[in-house]
């Protein structure tokens, strides 16, 4: 079987890969690419778990083909720290426990971060609707949207 | 493992070409649909057609009133396009309930059309705002209105080789609105138990013209002429909304399923019926 | 002679519908010995699946737990946790 | 002893695993690989019940890429008795069924064989070829159902247990329990209001977001090495030992992280399977389920039917409590009915009782712990039945429970007498929150419930090491499912005296640790951390002697106190304290390495009580029930690090919302299961819920040094019955089946507005 070969770029890094054509974008960063922060909980775009950014939109990386990288901006939850030092939701989601067991967590990150991005004063019920994609079962939300908040208030107050 | 082909042509004639020449081929648009009926093992395509790089089926266009939305485009782009929000609400939040944050950047109205699901949330408001649809295939163009388009629980009226290309929302008269109501048992990931749009236009307090569509009590999603009829000419009144609702409930044939019971169905058409109706009449008088 | 309870099922099953039961021993090894011979087969019942309750305390696997005179030993059906 | 006291202990720290947690480093079940693993795949039962007349599977061997196959002939047969595996009480006959099929498929998604090929396309190629010749059976579902003469007999060998006389009849009823306290009739003739009424419940899954999976890697020498998601990698061992006749020292398995149990994680389904695979093809074996095959064949807990019936005076004493409590065990024995039938009335000190229990099976995946075995189950009928109680007699339903709450020296219908409990202080504190102080707003309703639950001990073992600048390693052995290591490593800092992150907790694999029991019923905190607080003072003992070396001083000279070592008086000598870095440093000159070790069967885990107030509100026309405000208050012992005790109840709590609501498992006519998916198995999401929450009542147990209670188990008993009282209260509609779906309650609010209008 021919396989495709895609270029793309991943965390601002250019990046190739080979794939089939039937390959979802979450079997190439976890199987060919060694992404494996992205996880998968259900493969049918139910849970969040493999929530990524496509040119600066949120998907389910279970819900597109490898192939369909070509030429686009991923981001992953592998890129949202800088360097050493943890994205503030990264590091506000450690500080008010708003995780348990960690599987949801990156893509619950990478959603966040795509809705403060747009929306730098997102309402309780925002955030809770534009999370609603991503399945949580430890934690029953609470700390999550603390945090997401908390660090919304946070950037804009930096940006103040 | 049958062998498969992935194309991602950036014009529509290419798109129709390969799509005609393939017999196993999909249409592949945001992918939300496709992609979880390919794991289920439900479609295996030989070919799968990529058709968002072509920038006519991602981009949406308004000319005199009317809007041509890309068969393609997100619902996210959809959702973020103000002028049709403002003279579409109800379309636009119907497209916009079509699942998660996640699926909302990749699914598109034309995907959700061709998809032929009875319970496709933004086809009973597209049926309610009177849209056609552009399909092109080997032998050219031509419209349909959206209503004409599924003929059962995901089967359509396409021809072979026929693509969806855009959809297209009328210019409207002042005093009109419209409204898509969609009952599920969760408040986001579900599936409509029932949907149903509204669309009407009111002049001195009274409903000029009304379209009405459920969705999810049928095999394909219904224009409830009945419902219409009830409206047009009321103040909107309780008796003119139960008459209404009544319509409703009187041409549900739905199922028993996991997502609801056929009575529940029925009685949930005729309350969003009502709800619906207040919606768009609001809207309606400030427009 | 510490009380032994069991529950309704067993000592109906065992011992003649009868839940209480005084039994000397210093420990529970030495208890369902006791009731063993008293009660033969109940001994390999209550060590298979069932838990131990010694005033109060429970013990998913009690052996060597040393019995008071005046201890309540009941055995309960074993527990799982989620 | 309160937490005041404490440097550590109620402090909240950072996670240790925290960093890798949140930028994707952690390695879960499916983040692991090896060299030229194959992927392994089951071939499931379409049939909810059918004979297995004979399996083919040469087409699949023959397909290029396809390196071995696997059927229940590939594992030995195991006797038809109760046999510990891993400390766990199994009746390994049936475990090895329900890993592979045998004679018969018993439910829709029953494994009955399995392959391991090159890629996962050619294994999914593969199962297609596999032909397996099925005589379908006649099916039950219902526990009802399976329970009436005459019903589809799943296995020929069955008699109830527990019936005097002895029964010789085929039967799908494994077992009957019975509990009595005092006379339940003569309680009865007292009660000036006695309320009975039917309940359902529905088969909920545990829902945890990562699927199964495992990596198993057999060598020709015999040795074996898994990676596995489970709460248990010690259960692992145990059972894969005991399935496949291998010693336990041959195998190694590595607990992944793990992302979320609730006890549907304490058994075996793939790695036996993946083991076997292994061996055959000589390969490393990899497995991950997909979502389907995690709600059509992991276990759920339990749907049931019960009846309950409550008799009390006017003056709100119950005198009367009498249950019948049928479970779904699924297709093989075990229930979690015990536990059901003790936690049922366990809140309360009732003189008369009688509890009577049935495990039943059915042509359904075999249930698995979640949360609380049973507990959530009898909780909503009995729950149910007191909130009618305190309607018919005009009480406050906290002032009715607090009426009869059990407390020290309550004699339990199973048994036992209460030693100290909190369940007075939690109900004192729910009526004392701010939520309940709070008048109900318009539009909305209020319902409170209670819960029980005992909380488990048993087996851990824990080493600490000191490293050579004086930092600490803490190990042991139970897969941190929710913020454990960092529990841990607060206790060790606290007992050793140094700062949190001088204390590093590490999970070893099965190899590398003493046993130590699965990670549920709420005890690692408790048990494992008594385990690691005892290995903690093991190494203290042994800091001290090595500073009565170097002051060439008696040891029982020498104390420990805030990390340093000190003379004991003055009396001893003038001696510089010598920190654990110094001590450290000359380890190798007094004695060599320092380290402590502690293994034990923690006792005492002290039984948890919570009590739930919801407000909500009920959207008539729909059905729909959105809940508005949720405060959950329990006895949590010590709170260790207190943000995981409240998330803790906050998810408990979420579950149960679910549990109330929307989750069930919905089967067709033919016994196939028609929602195993996310989509349509309904969990509640975040726009589902409120903030919840908590009040933490710290009654620290005397079991344990630090006052540590088990946290996880309780919050998840209430809510059904809260959500179901304020659903009464809203609407004076008795939901008496769960769940409470909006099509559910707009019939019941349906059925009810003639009586209404005729009013």
């Amino acid at each position: 079987m021919s396989k495709l070969h895609v270029t793309t770029t991943i965390n601002g890094e250019p990046t190739e890969f080979l794939c089939d054509a039937r390959e979802t974008m979450l079997d190439v960063l976890r199987d060919r690419l060694g992404l494996t922060g992205t996880k998968e909980g259900c493969g049918s775009g139910d849970c969040g778990a493999c929530s990524i950014t496509v040119d600066g939109r949120l998907v389910c990386a279970c819900l597109m083909f490898g192939a369909e990288a070509e030429g686009s901006q991923i981001g992953t939850i592998e890129g949202l720290a800088e360097g050493e030092k943890l994205h503030p939701l990264q590091k506000r989601f450690i500080e008010l426990a708003a995780l348990q067991c960690g599987i949801c967590t990156p893509g619950f990150l990478v959603a966040a971060k795509a809705l403060l991005d747009r929306n730098k004063n997102p309402t309780e019920t925002e955030v809770r609707y534009w999370l609603a994609g991503n399945l949580c079962r430890c934690t029953g939300y609470d700390k999550i949207i603390r945090a997401v908040m908390d660090v919304a208030a946070e950037l804009r107050g930096a940006t103040r | 493992m049958a062998d498969i082909r992935y194309s991602a042509p950036s014009t529509i004639d290419e798109a129709v070409r390969l799509f005609a020449a393939s017999g196993g081929a999909k249409i592949l648009a945001g992918g939300t649909d496709l992609l979880v009926q390919m794991r289920s093992g439900a479609v295996s395509p030989g070919h799968i057609i990529d058709v968002k790089r072509i920038a006519e089926m991602t981009s949406i266009a308004e000319q005199n009133g009317s809007f041509r939305i890309g068969a393609a485009a997100s619902a996210a782009v959809i959702g973020e396009h103000a002028a049709l929000r403002k003279v579409w609400p109800g379309v636009v939040e119907a497209i916009n309930l079509i699942g998660s944050k996640q699926v909302q950047g990749r699914a598109s109205a034309g995907g959700n059309l061709c998809n032929a699901s009875p319970a496709a949330d933004s086809v009973p408001a597209m049926v309610a705002a009177g849209a056609t649809v552009t399909l092109q295939g080997p032998g050219g163009r031509r419209e349909l209105p959206v209503e004409q388009l599924a003929s059962g629980p995901g089967r359509t009226t396409l021809a072979p080789g026929e693509i969806a290309v855009a959809i297209t929302l009328p210019a409207r008269p002042k005093g009109s609105g419209d409204a898509y109501l969609r009952l599920i048992p969760r408040t986001e990931m579900d599936i409509a138990v029932v949907g149903c749009g509204v669309s009407l236009t009111i002049a001195n307090g009274a409903c000029t013209t009304a379209r009405v569509s459920l969705g999810a009590v049928a095999p394909t999603v219904l224009l409830v002429d009945g419902a219409a009829k009830a409206l047009i000419g009321s103040k909107l009144d309780e008796a003119a909304l139960e008459a209404a609702a009544a319509a409703c409930r009187a041409v549900c044939k739905p199922i028993d399923d996991k997502r609801g019971t056929i009575a529940y169905r029925t009685k949930i058409a005729g309350v969003l019926l009502k709800r619906a109706t207040a919606i768009a009449a609001e809207r309606a008088r400030s427009h | 002679m510490a009380k032994v309870v069991l529950t309704y099922s067993f000592a109906r099953q065992f011992a003649g519908g009868k839940t209480e039961h005084e039994v000397s021993g210093q420990s529970i090894r030495h208890l369902v010995r006791a009731l063993d011979e008293r009660f033969p087969g109940i001994g390999d019942r209550l060590n298979e699946d069932m838990a131990v309750a010694i005033d109060g305390v429970i013990h998913q696997n009690a052996f060597l737990e040393k019995i008071a005179p005046d201890s309540e030993v009941c055995f309960i059906p074993a527990l799982q946790g989620g | 002893m309160s937490s005041q006291h404490y440097k550590w202990i109620g402090t909240r720290p950072n996670r240790p695993d925290g960093a890798d947690k949140v930028t994707g480093r952690a390695r879960f079940g499916a983040d692991f690989n090896m060299p030229g693993q194959l992927v392994g795949k089951v071939l499931r039962s379409p049939h909810a019940h059918a004979r297995i007349k004979s399996i083919d599977t040469s087409k699949a061997e023959a397909l290029h890429g396809v390196k071995a196959v696997v059927t229940a002939k590939d594992f030995p047969e195991q006797p038809n008795q109760i046999v510990p595996a891993g400390e766990m009480q199994a009746n390994l006959r049936d475990v090895t069924r329900n890993v592979m099929a045998r004679e018969k498929a018993l439910y829709d998604g029953h494994a009955v064989a399995a392959v391991a090929a090159t890629t996962s396309e050619i294994a999914s190629e593969a199962l297609a070829l596999i032909k397996v010749d099925y005589e379908v059976l006649p099916h039950v579902i219902d526990v009802d159902d399976a329970m009436k003469d005459g019903a589809p007999i799943l296995h020929d060998h069955l008699r109830t247990d527990g019936l005097t006389p002895p029964s010789d009849k085929p039967t799908n009823i494994a077992k009957r329990l019975e509990f009595v306290k005092g006379d339940i009739a003569a309680g009865l003739a007292k009660a000036d209001v006695v309320i009975e009424r039917e309940y359902k419940t529905a088969a909920v899954h545990q829902g945890y977001i990562e699927p199964h999976a495992t990596l198993a890697s057999a060598t020709e020498d015999g040795q074996v090495q898994v990676w596995s998601t489970t709460q248990g990698h010690f259960q692992v061992r145990g059972f894969c030992s005991r399935l496949l006749n291998i010693e336990t020292s041959q195998i190694r398995v590595t607990a992944t992280e793990i992302g979320g149990g609730f006890g549907g994680k304490t058994v075996v389904y793939l790695e036996p399977v993946a083991i076997r695979l292994s061996q055959k093809s000589g390969k490393p074996v990899k497995m991950v389920m997909e979502r389907s095959e995690v709600f059509r064949a992991s276990g759920p807990t339990s749907g049931g039917t019960l009846r309950v019936k409550i008799g009390a005076t006017r003056d709100g004493r119950i005198v009367a409590a009498d249950t019948t409590i049928a479970l779904q065990s699924g297709a093989f024995p075990g229930s979690p009915v015990g536990p059901a039938c003790m936690c049922s009335f366990a809140c309360y000190d009732i003189d008369n009782i009688k509890v009577i229990g049935f495990d039943v099976v059915s042509n359904r995946p075999k249930v698995a712990a979640y949360r609380a075995p049973g507990a959530p189950i009898a909780a909503w009928a009995v729950e149910s039945t007191i909130d009618l109680v305190a309607e018919a007699l005009r009480m406050d339903p906290i002032d009715l429970r607090l009426k009869n709450a059990a407390r020290k020296g309550t004699k339990t219908h199973y048994g036992p007498t209460f030693n100290t409990i909190g369940m007075v202080e939690t109900l004192e504190a729910a009526k004392n929150s701010p939520h309940y102080k709070t008048p109900v707003k318009p539009g909305h309703a209020r319902g409170v419930a209670a819960g029980f639950w005992f909380n488990v001990g048993a087996d851990s073992s824990a080493a600490a090491h000191v490293g050579e600048d004086g930092t600490v390693t803490v190990i042991s052995g139970n897969p941190d499912i929710g913020g454990s290591r960092a529990s841990l490593a607060l206790m060790a800092a606290e007992t050793l005296g140094v700062d949190y992150d001088k204390v590093r907790p590490v999970i070893a694999d099965t190899s590398s640790i003493g046993f130590n029991f699965v990670t549920g019923g709420s005890r690692v905190t408790f048990a494992t951390g008594l385990a690691v607080v005892n290995a903690v003072r093991d190494m203290i003992e042994n800091l001290k002697g090595r500073a009565a070396k170097i002051w060439e001083v008696e040891p029982d000279a020498v104390i420990w106190e805030n990390g340093y070592a000190k003379p004991a008086s003055s009396n001893v000598g003038k001696f510089e304290p010598l920190s654990l870095a110094q001590l450290a440093a000359q380890a190798g000159k007094t004695g060599g390495p320092i380290n402590g070790h502690a293994q034990l069967n923690a006792q005492g885990a002290g039984p948890g009580f919570g009590v739930h107030i919801v407000d909500l509100s009920v959207d008539r026309d729909t059905g729909i029930v959105t809940v508005e405000r949720y405060t959950a208050a329990q006895d949590v012992g010590t709170a260790i690090h207190p943000s995981y005790v409240e998330g803790q109840l906050q998810g408990g709590v979420a579950q149960g919302v679910g549990w109330a609501l929307n989750e069930e498992y919905i089967y067709d006519a033919k016994g196939r299961l028609q929602n195993a998916g996310f989509l349509d198995y309904r969990m509640p999401v975040a726009s589902d819920l409120p903030m919840i929450e908590t009040v933490l009542v710290e009654v620290p147990n005397p079991s344990h040094p630090y006052g540590v209670r088990g946290v996880g188990e309780v919050p998840i008993v209430p809510p059904m019955a809260a959500i179901g009282n304020a659903i009464a209260r809203a609407t004076e509609v008795r939901m008496l089946d769960l769940p409470m779906s909006p099509p559910r309650l707009s019939a019941a609010l349906d059925a009810m507005a003639p009586k209404r209008a005729a009013e």
